[in-house]
Formats: C-alpha cells, sequence, structure tokens
C-alpha cells in the first residue's frame, strides 16, 4: 500500500514538473503555448549534450538546461506571443507551429544534417542521460523499497513549486506578475512595464520545463517526440487546479497522480489514464474555473 | 473496367502535366528510361522515424551494392523515396503515389502493423508487390505481400521452452503495448508455457508510446513472477527497462525476457539498463559471422556512423531487396504477379545466415536466436535454431507446417474455427 | 456592373464549385483520388468555420466526429468484404475478431466476443452510413447539453472535447476484440449503391465527394445566413447580452454544434470511401489540432476559406513532402507557415480575398471603402 | 421566508418587487426591497455607489438568484427563471457597460433583437418580414444610426453604442425596461440625444432607470426610488424626494439637489 501511495505520489510529482511552467505561461499569463512540451524535450536534450561534451553529471545540467529554454522560452515570447496577447486561442495554433518547428530542428540537428553534418546526441535517434550513481537504486521504508530517484524527483519538483510561490508572491515581480494577471491594462496604467514582466515570465516558465526536461532524461527517453503528450496532461493539471492558481495546479497534480497511480495499481494503467481524462472532464465540467479558483464564485 | 481506367489515365495524363497540379511536376517516376524503378515507404519524419530512416537506409544500401555489382537484368534499380511520416494516413496516400501515380510494380515499405494494414487494400486492389521487412503478428496470408520479418512462431517457439528449461524460470509476467502484436504473441506465449510446465501471473498492457512505468514496475515487483516477458515495442521499451532497475531490480534474479528490444533500443537506453536480460530474434547485430561482420562494416560505411547498430528488421530491409532480384531475374520480368510468381522458393544467404521464401505462405524461414545483452550493447547469442524455422502465421489457431492455413489458394478460413 | 458584396461572394461559391466538378476533366486518378481525400479534409475545414468561426466554439476533438463517421461506415464495408464472408461463417465475420477471440467461440457476429452484437445492424451499409451522422451528432448533442448549459465557454470547452477525443481514442484501441484495436479497420468492400460501385479510383467516388461539398457548403453558407445563424453569431459576441434578448444560447449552440458534427462525421465517411481504411489516428489530438490550423490559415470566419484552406495546404504539404530537397525539412516548411499565417493573417487567405472583395465593390461604386477592414476578431472566452 | 407586505401583484402593476433579498456571504447588497412600477411609468432608481441599485436590476433580470422574496412581471413571477425566460416573459435589459454584438453591423444588431421567436428551429429560415424590416428601419431612424447601418458596431462611438442598444430594446419590445446608467460617459448633447429616444420609449414601455445625472433625471422621471445601503430609502416624486430629509442626510448632503 506504502508504496502504491508512493508511485501516486510520483506520478503526481512528475505531472507538477510539467504543470509548472504551464502554470505560470498559462495560468498567469494567458498563453496556451503548446511548446512548452518541446521546452521539456529541449532540456532534456541539454543533459544529453552537457553531459555527452561537457562531462556535467544531471544536477549541473540543470541550471544549464534552465538557460537554454529559458532564453528558448524568450525568444518565442518575443518573435511569436508578443503579437498574440488577447488572442488566447491564436497562442495555441501560433505555438503549434512553433512546436513542429522544434521538433523538426532537433531532428535535423538544427538543419545541418543538409549539410550532411551529424551531431552525436541530436538528431532522429533515441537518447539518454545516466544517473549518477548515488540517485539510482532504492532504500527501504517500512518493508516498501522506494526509488531513490523518484524520491528525488518529488523532492526537486516540491522545492521548485517553493522557489515559484516565492517569486510570485514574496519579489516585486512577481507582485506585478500578478497585478498584470487580474487586469493588464490596469497594470500598464500604474506603470508596470508589461512587455518586460510577461518576457521575464514567459523565460521563467519555459526554463521550469527545461529543468523537468532534465529530470525527464533521468528516467524516460529522450527523442524529439517526447513533450507533446506531456504538455497535454500538463493543461490538464493547470485548467483542473483552477488557472491562476499555483497552489491549485499542486493539489492537482497531487489528486491526478493518486488516482492514476491507485486506478493502475487495482485495475491497469490505460483504465487509469481513462479515468484521469473522465475525472478531468467532470471537474471542468463541475467547476468550469477549476478546484482552487482565485477568483470568488 | 481496366480498359477503361487505361484510357482514362492516357488522354489525361497529358494534361495534368501542365495543369495546375502543379506536384505533378515533381513526380520522379518519369526519369531514365532504362531502369527498373522500386518503391520505399517508411518514415523519414515523425516518432517512429527512429527506427524507420534506419529501413531506408539499408534498402538503399542493398539497392546502390546491386548497382554496383551490375543491376537487375543488366538495368540499374532507382529507388522512388516517400515518407510515410509516422501516420497511416499518410502511408495509405503515399502508397497510392507509388502505386497508381508512378505505377511501381514493387514497394519495399513500412515497419509497424498499422502502416502495413492502412496500405494493403492499395497494393491488393491494384495487384502490387509490397515487401515487408518487419516481424509481425501474424494472421495474414496476402498474396501481394512478401513477410521477410519473423512471425510469432519464429520468435517464441524456441524462447519460452528455453526460458522454462534453460533459465529455470516458472512464472511469467507478461507485459505488452497495448496493440495487436503484444496481444498476440501473448497469446502464443501462454499456449507454450502452459504446454512446457510454466504458468503466466499476469498479462498486462500499456498505451503505446506510454512512458510512465512506477505503476507497472511496482505491479511486477509484487507479483510474485521469476521472469518478465515484454512485449513492449518502441520508446516504451527504454523507459521501462530504466524503470526497472531504478526500482531495484536486476536481470539475475528476475530478467526481462523480450520480443521486440533490439540493439537500437538498447543503445538508446544505456546497456546498463539492459545488462543480463534476453531477447529472441532471427537477427542480432552481434552474430559472429564473416559475412555478419561485412554487412556491419557496409552498413556503418553507408550511413556515414561508426557507431550504428544493425538489427533484425534492418536486415531483412536489405536481403528482401537480393530476393526481389533473383525473383526477378528468375522471371526476367519486373511486373508484380512475375515477382509474386518467382519468390516462393528463392533462397539467400543473408547477414546473419540462410533465408527462404516459402511458397506456401510467401512468409520467410528465418533462424530463431537467443541474445543476452552485454554492457557493450551487443547481445551475446546465447541459443540458436540449427536450421531456419518455417514460418507459420496462424500458428495460434494451432497451424503446424504439416496443415497450413496459409496456402498458395489464400486463406483456408474453415480451419481458423477448428 | 455593379458589383455587390453578396453577388461576390455568390460568384465564388459558383467558381469554386465549378473548379471541383471540373477537376476530372483535368487530373489523372490517382491525383483525382488524392484531390477527393483534400476535399473531404476540405469539409472538415468547413466545419470547423461553422463551429469556430460562426458559434465561437474552438473544438479540439473535431477528429471524434471525423472518426466515429469513419468507424461507423468501414464497420459496414468492413461486413461486405470478400475476407469477412470467408470466414467459414453462414454470416460475415471480421477476420480480426476471429483471432482476436478466445478459442472455441462461436463464429458469430451475435457472441463471438463481447459486444460484438453490436456490429450486427451494420451489415446493411444504409445503418453505417445512417450512423456515421447519427452517432457524432448524438455525442455532440450530449456533450453540447451538458457544456453549453453550464455556461462553459472558450478554452474550457477546448479543453473537454480534447480530453474526451483522447478519451475516447484510448477506449477505441483498448476495445480491440470489436474495433481491432491500433491497426484499425482495412480489407473493406466497396459500397455499392444501386449498382454503381464506388471504387476510390474511379470518378464516381470523386463526383460523390466533391458533389457532397458542394452540397455541404451551399448547406452551411445558409444555415449561417438563417436568422439561427444570426443570432448564433450574435451569441458569439455577446452571450449575455443574446440571453437578455430571450434567446435559449445553450440550444443555439448545441444545434451549430451539432451540425459541426455532422459534417465531420459525413466526411469521415467519405474519407473511408477515398482512402479504404479508417484508424485510430484520426482521433489523434495532432489530427484535431491540425485541422483547426487549416480553418485558421484559410479563415475561420469564412466557410468556403476554411475549405480552400484546408485544401491548398494539404495540396502544398503533398507538394513538398514529395521534392526530395525537402523529404526531411517539409515539416519545418508547414510549422513555419502556421505560424506566419497566424502572426500575419488573422482572418486568414478569407481576410484576404474579403480585402479584395471590398475594394473591387469599392471600385465599381466609384468611392473609397467607406470603412476600414473589420480589426481581428476578439477571442471570445479568456478566463 | 419574508412576510410579504404587498400581497399578490396589483392588476396595472407593470413590475411587482416584493422583499427581494440578496446576501454575499454575509453581506446583503440587496435587502428586503419591495416596490411596484405601474405600467407607462418612468421610475428613476437613484443611490449612491454600491447602494445596490445595479445588483436589485441583476436580481430582476434573472443574472444573479435572489436568497429571498419575489419578483412579477404583470401578473407572472419571474423569481428564479433562467434571464432568456425572464426576457421572453416581457423583460429587456440594457447595461451599464453598452453590450451589442460588435462583429456584426448596426442593422444586424437590431434584426437580431427583432427576432421575436426564440427557437432555433423556427428561426431557421432566411430573412425577415416586411413588417420587422420596416420597424428596423424606423428604429435605425429613431436612434439616428440611419448611415451608420452597414458599419460593424464594434465601431461606433461610445454614445453610438449606447443608442444601437437602446434601439435592441425597441426592437426587442419588451413590456418592461431596466436601464443602468444610459447616460454614462456621454456628453452634454448626446445626453440630450439619449433623454429624447428615452420619452420616446415611455409609454409604449414600462421603464426603470438607474441614472446619477440630476437634471437629466428631472427631465424624464415619473417616480424616484431612493436606495441607500441595499434598503429602499424613500419613494415619491421628484418633489417629494427632493424634500425628503432622510434622503438629503443620508445620500445628497446638506446641499441639496441641484
Amino acid at each position: 500500500m506504502l508504496d502504491t501511495i508512493f508511485i501516486g505520489l510520483s506520478l503526481g510529482s512528475v505531472l507538477l514538473l510539467v504543470a509548472l511552467g504551464l502554470a505560470i505561461t498559462y495560468g498567469a499569463m494567458g498563453v496556451i503555448n503548446m511548446a512548452h512540451g518541446e521546452m521539456v524535450m529541449l532540456g532534456a536534450y541539454t543533459a544529453v549534450m552537457t553531459s555527452l561534451y561537457l562531462g556535467l553529471g544531471l544536477i549541473a545540467a540543470m541550471p544549464v538546461a534552465f538557460l537554454v529554454t529559458a532564453l528558448m522560452g524568450l525568444a518565442i515570447e518575443r518573435l511569436v506571443v508578443r503579437r498574440l496577447y488577447g488572442r488566447l486561442l491564436d497562442t495555441l495554433l501560433a505555438t503549434w507551429g512553433v512546436a513542429i518547428l522544434i521538433q523538426q530542428a532537433v531532428r535535423l540537428s538544427f538543419g545541418l544534417a543538409f549539410a550532411g553534418i551529424t551531431i552525436a546526441g541530436l538528431g532522429p535517434g533515441l537518447q539518454n542521460v545516466s544517473l549518477p550513481e548515488w540517485l539510482g537504486g532504492v532504500f527501504s521504508v517500512a518493508g516498501s523499497e522506494i526509488s531513490v530517484y523518484r524520491s528525488f524527483i518529488i523532492l526537486v519538483s516540491l522545492l521548485l513549486a517553493a522557489l515559484t510561490w516565492f517569486l510570485m508572491y514574496r519579489t516585486s515581480i512577481g507582485m506585478q506578475l500578478r497585478a498584470i494577471m487580474r487586469n493588464p491594462q490596469m497594470a500598464a496604467a500604474c506603470g508596470i512595464d508589461t512587455n518586460r514582466i510577461n518576457a521575464l515570465a514567459f523565460a521563467y516558465g519555459s526554463g521550469l520545463a527545461g529543468v523537468a526536461g532534465v529530470l525527464m532524461a533521468g528516467f524516460k527517453t529522450v527523442f524529439p517526440d517526447m513533450g507533446t503528450p506531456m504538455v497535454v496532461d500538463g493543461f490538464l493539471v493547470v485548467v483542473m487546479g483552477g488557472v491562476g492558481s499555483l497552489v491549485g495546479s499542486i493539489l492537482s497534480a497531487g489528486i491526478l497522480g493518486q488516482i492514476n497511480g491507485l486506478t493502475a495499481a487495482v485495475s491497469n494503467d490505460i483504465i487509469a489514464r481513462a479515468v484521469v481524462f473522465a475525472v478531468v472532464i467532470a471537474v471542468i465540467v463541475w467547476k468550469p474555473k477549476g478546484l482552487f479558483s482565485y477568483k470568488g464564485r | 473496367m481496366s480498359i477503361n481506367r487505361r484510357h482514362f489515365l492516357t488522354a489525361s495524363a497529358a494534361i495534368a502535366t501542365g495543369a495546375i497540379a502543379a506536384p505533378t511536376v515533381f513526380s520522379r517516376a518519369a526519369a531514365a528510361a532504362d531502369s527498373i524503378k522500386v518503391g520505399v515507404l517508411f518514415s523519414q519524419t515523425g516518432g517512429l522515424s527512429i527506427v524507420e530512416r534506419s529501413l531506408t537506409d539499408a534498402t538503399r544500401m542493398a539497392i546502390a551494392e546491386i548497382n554496383a555489382s551490375g543491376g537487375v537484368l543488366g538495368k540499374q534499380v532507382e529507388a522512388v523515396i516517400e515518407d510515410g511520416a509516422s501516420d497511416p494516413k499518410t502511408f495509405n496516400e503515399k502508397a497510392s503515389k507509388l502505386v497508381i501515380q508512378d505505377r511501381l510494380p514493387t514497394v519495399f515499405a513500412c515497419y509497424t502493423s498499422a502502416s502495413r494494414k492502412a496500405v494493403l487494400p492499395v497494393f491488393e486492389k491494384r495487384k502490387a508487390a509490397l515487401f515487408y521487412p518487419t516481424y509481425y503478428e501474424g494472421f495474414e496470408c496476402s498474396k501481394n505481400v512478401v513477410y521477410t520479418g519473423a512471425v510469432p512462431n519464429q520468435q517464441l517457439s524456441n524462447f519460452i521452452p528455453w526460458i522454462i528449461k534453460t533459465l529455470g524460470k516458472k512464472k511469467f509476467f507478461i507485459v505488452g503495448s497495448n496493440y495487436i502484436y503484444p496481444r498476440e504473441m501473448a497469446k502464443v506465449s501462454k499456449i507454450l508455457i502452459e504446454k512446457n510446465g510454466g504458468e503466466w501471473v499476469a498479462d498486462e498492457y500499456l498505451e503505446l508510446g506510454h512512458s510512465e512505468w512506477g505503476s507497472m514496475v511496482n505491479k511486477i515487483k509484487s507479483s510474485g513472477c521469476d521472469v518478465v516477458l515484454s512485449n513492449v515495442v518502441g520508446d516504451s521499451v527504454i523507459a521501462f527497462y530504466r524503470e526497472f532497475k531504478n526500482q531495484g531490480l536486476s536481470h539475475d534474479k528476475l530478467p526481462i525476457c523480450a520480443t521486440v528490444t533490439s540493439e537500437i533500443e538498447i543503445a538508446a537506453m544505456g546497456p546498463e539498463y539492459a545488462v543480463g536480460s534476453y531477447t529472441s530474434f532471427p537477427y542480432f547485430q552481434a552474430i559472429d559471422t564473416p559475412a555478419n561482420l561485412a554487412f556491419v562494416e557496409r552498413y556503418r560505411k553507408f550511413v556515414n556512423d561508426p557507431k550504428a547498430v544493425t538489427h533484425h528488421a534492418l536486415e531483412s530491409s536489405y536481403f528482401q531487396v537480393y530476393l526481389w532480384k533473383q525473383a526477378v531475374e528468375a522471371a526476367k520480368d519486373t511486373s508484380a504477379a512475375a515477382v509474386l510468381g518467382a519468390i516462393g522458393g528463392q533462397s539467400y544467404a543473408a547477414p546473419g545466415g540462410k533465408v527462404t521464401v516459402e511458397k506456401e505462405n510467401l512468409h520467410t524461414a528465418l533462424t530463431p536466436r537467443i541474445a543476452q545483452w552485454q554492457a557493450d550493447g551487443q547481445g551475446k547469442i546465447v541459443d540458436a535454431y540449427p536450421e531456419p524455422v518455417f514460418p507459420l502465421p496462424y500458428v495460434a489457431y494451432g497451424e503446424t507446417q504439416q496443415n497450413l492455413f496459409c496456402t498458395p489458394a489464400g486463406l483456408d478460413a474453415a480451419k481458423l474455427k477448428g | 456592373m455593379r458589383l455587390t458584396k453578396s453577388g461576390l461572394n455568390t460568384a465564388t461559391y459558383v467558381a469554386f464549385i465549378a473548379l471541383i466538378l471540373a477537376a476530372p476533366l483535368v487530373f489523372d486518378p490517382f491525383w483525382l483520388n488524392r484531390l477527393s481525400k483534400y476535399l473531404v479534409f476540405g469539409m472538415l475545414g468547413a466545419a470547423i468555420a461553422v463551429s469556430w468561426g460562426y458559434a465561437g466554439i474552438l473544438n479540439l476533438g473535431q477528429g471524434l466526429f471525423f472518426g466515429l463517421g469513419a468507424y461507423a461506415i468501414a464497420m459496414s464495408l468492413k461486413l461486405a468484404s470478400a475476407t469477412s464472408l470467408a470466414q467459414g461463417s453462414d454470416t460475415p465475420i471480421p477476420d480480426f475478431m476471429l483471432w482476436n477471440a478466445e478459442p472455441g467461440a462461436p463464429t458469430e457476429l451475435c457472441c463471438i466476443t463481447k459486444g460484438s452484437f453490436l456490429w450486427i445492424p451494420f451489415q446493411s451499409p444504409w445503418f453505417g452510413i445512417a450512423m456515421g451522422i447519427v452517432a457524432p451528432v448524438a455525442i455532440a448533442f450530449g456533450l453540447g447539453m451538458v457544456v453549453f448549459r453550464k455556461r462553459i465557454s472558450g478554452v474550457f470547452v477546448s479543453i473537454i472535447t480534447l480530453s474526451v477525443v483522447l478519451l475516447m481514442r484510448l477506449l477505441l484501441v483498448q476495445a480491440q476484440p470489436l474495433t481491432n484495436g491500433f491497426n484499425g479497420l482495412t480489407d473493406l468492400g466497396y459500397l455499392t449503391v444501386l449498382g454503381l460501385e464506388f471504387d476510390p479510383y474511379m470518378p464516381q467516388t470523386y463526383y460523390l465527394v466533391a458533389i457532397s461539398l458542394a452540397l455541404v457548403l451551399v448547406g452551411a453558407r445558409l444555415l449561417v445566413e438563417t436568422r439561427s445563424g444570426l443570432i448564433l453569431q450574435a451569441i458569439r459576441d455577446d452571450d449575455r447580452r443574446a440571453r437578455f434578448l430571450g434567446f435559449d444560447v445553450p440550444r443555439y449552440q448545441t444545434f451549430f454544434f451539432c451540425a459541426s458534427a455532422a459534417i465531420s462525421g459525413y466526411a469521415g465517411m467519405l474519407y473511408v470511401m477515398a482512402s479504404e481504411f479508417a484508424s485510430p489516428t484520426f482521433m489523434d489530438l495532432s489530427f484535431s489540432i491540425t485541422m483547426v490550423v487549416w480553418a485558421a490559415v484559410g479563415g475561420r470566419n469564412s466557410i468556403l476559406g476554411a475549405c480552400i484552406g484546408a485544401i491548398l495546404i494539404n495540396m502544398i504539404e503533398a507538394t513538398v513532402s514529395e521534392t526530395p530537397a525537402l523529404m526531411e525539412a517539409w515539416r519545418v516548411v508547414i510549422g513555419l507557415a502556421f505560424v506566419f499565417a497566424v502572426l500575419f493573417l488573422p482572418r486568414g487567405l478569407a481576410g484576404l480575398a474579403a480585402g479584395l472583395r471590398d475594394w473591387l465593390v469599392a471600385r465599381s461604386e466609384g468611392a473609397r471603402p467607406h470603412a476600414a477592414p473589420i480589426p481581428a476578431a476578439e477571442e471570445r472566452g479568456r478566463a | 421566508m419574508i412576510q410579504n407586505p404587498i400581497g399578490a401583484p396589483a392588476s396595472g402593476a407593470a413590475l411587482t418587487i416584493d422583499g427581494l433579498t440578496v446576501d454575499f456571504a454575509g453581506f446583503r447588497a440587496v435587502d428586503t426591497v419591495s416596490t411596484v412600477v405601474e405600467a407607462g411609468e418612468l421610475r428613476v432608481l437613484l443611490g449612491a455607489n454600491g447602494a445596490g441599485k445595479t445588483t436589485l436590476m441583476d436580481l430582476i433580470s434573472g443574472k444573479t438568484l435572489p436568497t429571498a422574496g419575489r419578483v412579477f412581471l404583470g401578473e407572472r413571477e419571474i423569481t428564479g427563471l433562467e434571464e432568456h425566460r425572464i426576457s421572453q416573459a416581457g423583460l429587456g435589459r440594457k447595461f451599464q457597460i453598452p453590450s451589442v454584438f460588435r462583429d456584426l453591423t448596426v442593422r444586424r444588431n437590431l434584426e437580431v433583437a427583432a427576432c421575436r421567436n426564440p427557437g432555433v428551429f423556427a428561426n431557421l429560415r432566411l430573412g425577415f418580414s416586411p413588417a420587422q424590416t420596416r420597424r428596423v428601419e424606423d428604429i435605425l431612424d429613431q436612434v439616428g444610426l440611419v448611415t451608420r447601418q452597414e458599419d460593424d458596431a464594434g465601431s461606433l462611438s461610445h454614445g453610438e453604442t449606447q443608442w444601437l442598444e437602446l434601439g435592441m430594446l425597441m426592437a426587442q419590445d419588451p413590456k418592461v425596461i431596466l436601464l443602468d446608467e444610459p447616460t454614462a460617459g456621454m456628453t452634454e448633447a448626446e445626453t440630450m440625444k439619449t433623454a429624447a429616444i428615452i420619452k420616446a420609449m415611455r409609454g409604449r414601455h414600462t421603464l426603470v432607470v438607474v441614472e446619477h445625472d440630476m437634471a437629466f433625471v428631472k427631465e424624464i422621471a415619473n417616480r424616484i426610488t431612493v436606495m441607500h445601503l441595499g434598503r429602499v430609502l424613500a419613494e415619491g416624486s421628484v418633489a417629494d424626494i427632493e424634500a425628503n430629509a432622510e434622503v438629503r442626510a443620508a445620500y445628497l448632503g446638506a446641499k441639496g439637489i441641484r
């Protein structure tokens, strides 16, 4: 039983990793960034490349990945998203195009494949990252074997959530961002540089996705399409939790993780996934604003 | 009807060239007249391109070799390559382009069953020949397809008894991706397990492409099994093996015995996660024969990648071009009917050993082998059949070499009921 | 001659329909078949314009309706195929059911696997055709009644439709003994109506598709021109205002959602006839999003525009992907095209055409256009 | 249940409000408000910001559900019905922030409002009857938007948008119309034109108007209801209210009505 709950917790933490960035870009900025999954993918590739060429380990790869994907996010915000504020559903379509572009760029080693140059670590193939010794294996708690790496992911995702909370609620940038969330015109009128704050927030959200990618690389396959299914799950978490509510995203990731883990334990993973979809649909129909919406009503 | 259509074709082809249909301008079918054109259709893009690009490469390599040694019937072979984009819809469309627009009698195509099923109507109704290089679930008896990959009996009939008798493992946990191939492999396995005195404790499935293995591995841990039979495909494989080790399981005590895990997946997951596990395939890169070593060498040179791996479907993609060449030369004709008529009985000394296309069902006799994965990412062959095994696509229904269901006349459906 | 907006609009429809009906004079059977698939996609574009452009409902699960239509007719055609008749049973039975069934199960549709009796009525192709419309409409109706009654709008509708299509796809693949799972339904018979066999490479199939598309375009256009269509657009602009004018908003939304579903289901059926297979990939998320992008590029507020957008993008995709130099890069080209279309053509190609139209009208009136082009449609339903 | 001080609606009453109360988590935005608006009357609702005027309109028109109390339109009870049902029963409403169909032309806006039949199937027909067309053209004329009829409503000025919304209410032709600050943000000239339109609507409709501009109020009002902190403070003719000491104290301050 304990290991089942642990698995649920772990599934939830993986969901949260992806959803955290979305909670910023979608929840706070209203941008449906379909390329978020590709940010995760780029983060994972950063882990592959840094270990291949710089000999960096998983931990050291995290800040690098954060930087790489944050810069990428900044570029996307500048070039695409900025032109689409207020056209929520159009951001979905444009970033879908961006997602296709990024995927194919990685697959073609950023165009170098045309010149016949292959770069180890890129290209269409499957890549991987080895875990450091101390993150592999298991430890025992009350007779249950608990995976070290999964515990590590839970820890990191909670730390990142706490960091995000701190940035949002305890710094002036976070306060400005929350002001923009509620009323962009008013915030601009109050002298908040909305362009700058939006760009920073988008970069931060993308950077979180990059860190998530590094952690994914530690136990999943790294390949150009890896991000696509993740972004859907991430959106479900954020919408169910209540758009704009960080705590809501955290709790809904936890709830969906446990539902998934428990259902998978008593029946199977396919049913578990179906149940997760059904729960999300039911919650949105029941409470369209999400479980923990920051607005009243 | 056929006269009608031909008339229609010639009448409209001329107009079409200059018409708004710009795409016809790019048709490469109208190239040099004294070459023999064949179609090649695998995914160059999308998720499956990971594997399928290597199949295109192997096919191109075989064609290049054939051309270098004088071609077929004195003519050069020219490949018309299209991209299936990992999507059955696109496979269907491109297959109809190759067969109907470019009028190619023979196409080397498809990795997944789903894509093969999507192109099948194009080949069957338009009487073209499809060479299909992948191991698959069986249950097909098309007279327009030459199957050069393994069918369940060629992967399992040696594997299951070997696991039970040699490894001494008796309690199977069967796990697979949720589609027809793993389900059929499971069905055949269960028959064999029970026949050999073993038992199976679970038969579980995950969505294709699923990469979250936490729950499943936890289930395996608590199931009390002593061996895992994996029919998991694609990138899920990697996540599976990694999770398996991360949750503290080891192949020494609880080996994964797989039917799909090939050199590609092993290289992608990092060999340390697979050391000690087993796979059953007719071909492994590690087959230690001069022919195979030379083949691996040539392939690496061809794709300009000194670390490129070879695998079962890749080898089949390669040798099936030679089988086609032999059939064309035997018939002295490149038409689909001639190729399909002459292909039965053709044998070829493939990198992995002798292969023969059986006259009865156009499937290929292959040599089952079992390999144990080593730290260098190569399989060590631990068991091999002394000779190629006859393919039985309907083995789950009790098909035997003496009592074939798929015959030159087609499928004998009456036998399915028994 | 004085040009009018509506006159030019009608002329565009007439010209387009004349063009697709004349295509067999120019194209060979292969391109005709390929074109018929693209016309089907064009029909999907029109369906999206109805629900997105006119009703403001961005359905990210349009593939569900397409897939249901496709499976409905594919089930009938599967039972009509030669192999289904040759499975050693008195009644036709799909080959895959035999090898998915438990050993020793009776080889009858009634009871070979759990739920296989659902296939029995599909022995009549008319039932399959009817279900191809009825099933999508029924699901759209149920979904609409719940979602729109609860006043869910905008991106939340999108998320719900997206979840529903993913859920249905999951169940479809899971129900392998009934649906052949991931491999989908292939090896189908031809639909034969009144002795006319619809071989996908014969002109009659093309004409079936082309005439269907013409009817759908005209029908959809008329539908949105009715008072109900007008009220629907009013609801899209401001549902609260419409409510206070006395209109039962959810009913209007559900009605047009169903209309869009019916068109998509019909398109699914035609696609099966043109391509001879049905696959769960029709319900892939990427396919549903791709459809929306077609409509966005063509012009979400224009039925004909969205339709032409779908046809054009597919033609370009085919051309680019069959150009050897671009074999691997064609997706980059397509991705870039999407981004640019969304950024710089918010009203799609139809917006360009409308600008041209207004310019022509203004010129023929001898005056300069009196109003600037309509600004980009505001996104409704921001949370 | 709150006691009913008025009882069943009197015949001749267009709108009867009986003990209407709404409680937002302990805060009573509208507290046992009762009043009767006679058919053909133009009633002005007066009150400071937060007095509960707009909330009262929300409760009448079905936007918000009341905690207690009842609303009658004529003799029919409309408490708790959905907005479109209340509207079908004969109540129209203009919002404080003008609300029109921005992507439709001015004419189309009025045509939508003139579709008397609410059903989706009943409206599956093309075009409008000559009578409806005439009506739409009359209204265009009355609200002075004839020259702009083919423009998108989104391109109208603030004042024009207000007039269009008033025109839509005319086209809808309900018995009772609620107008929430019809002159908010208007210039002097625009206000005068609005007053003219509202006067023209009088007689044909019963009107309830929320308004701050006292000059405007004096121009149009029959009777005034003053609200304060969610309750009715006073009700009477313009002169009555101007003379009312309680109103002066609570709302108008010492200076009285200018």
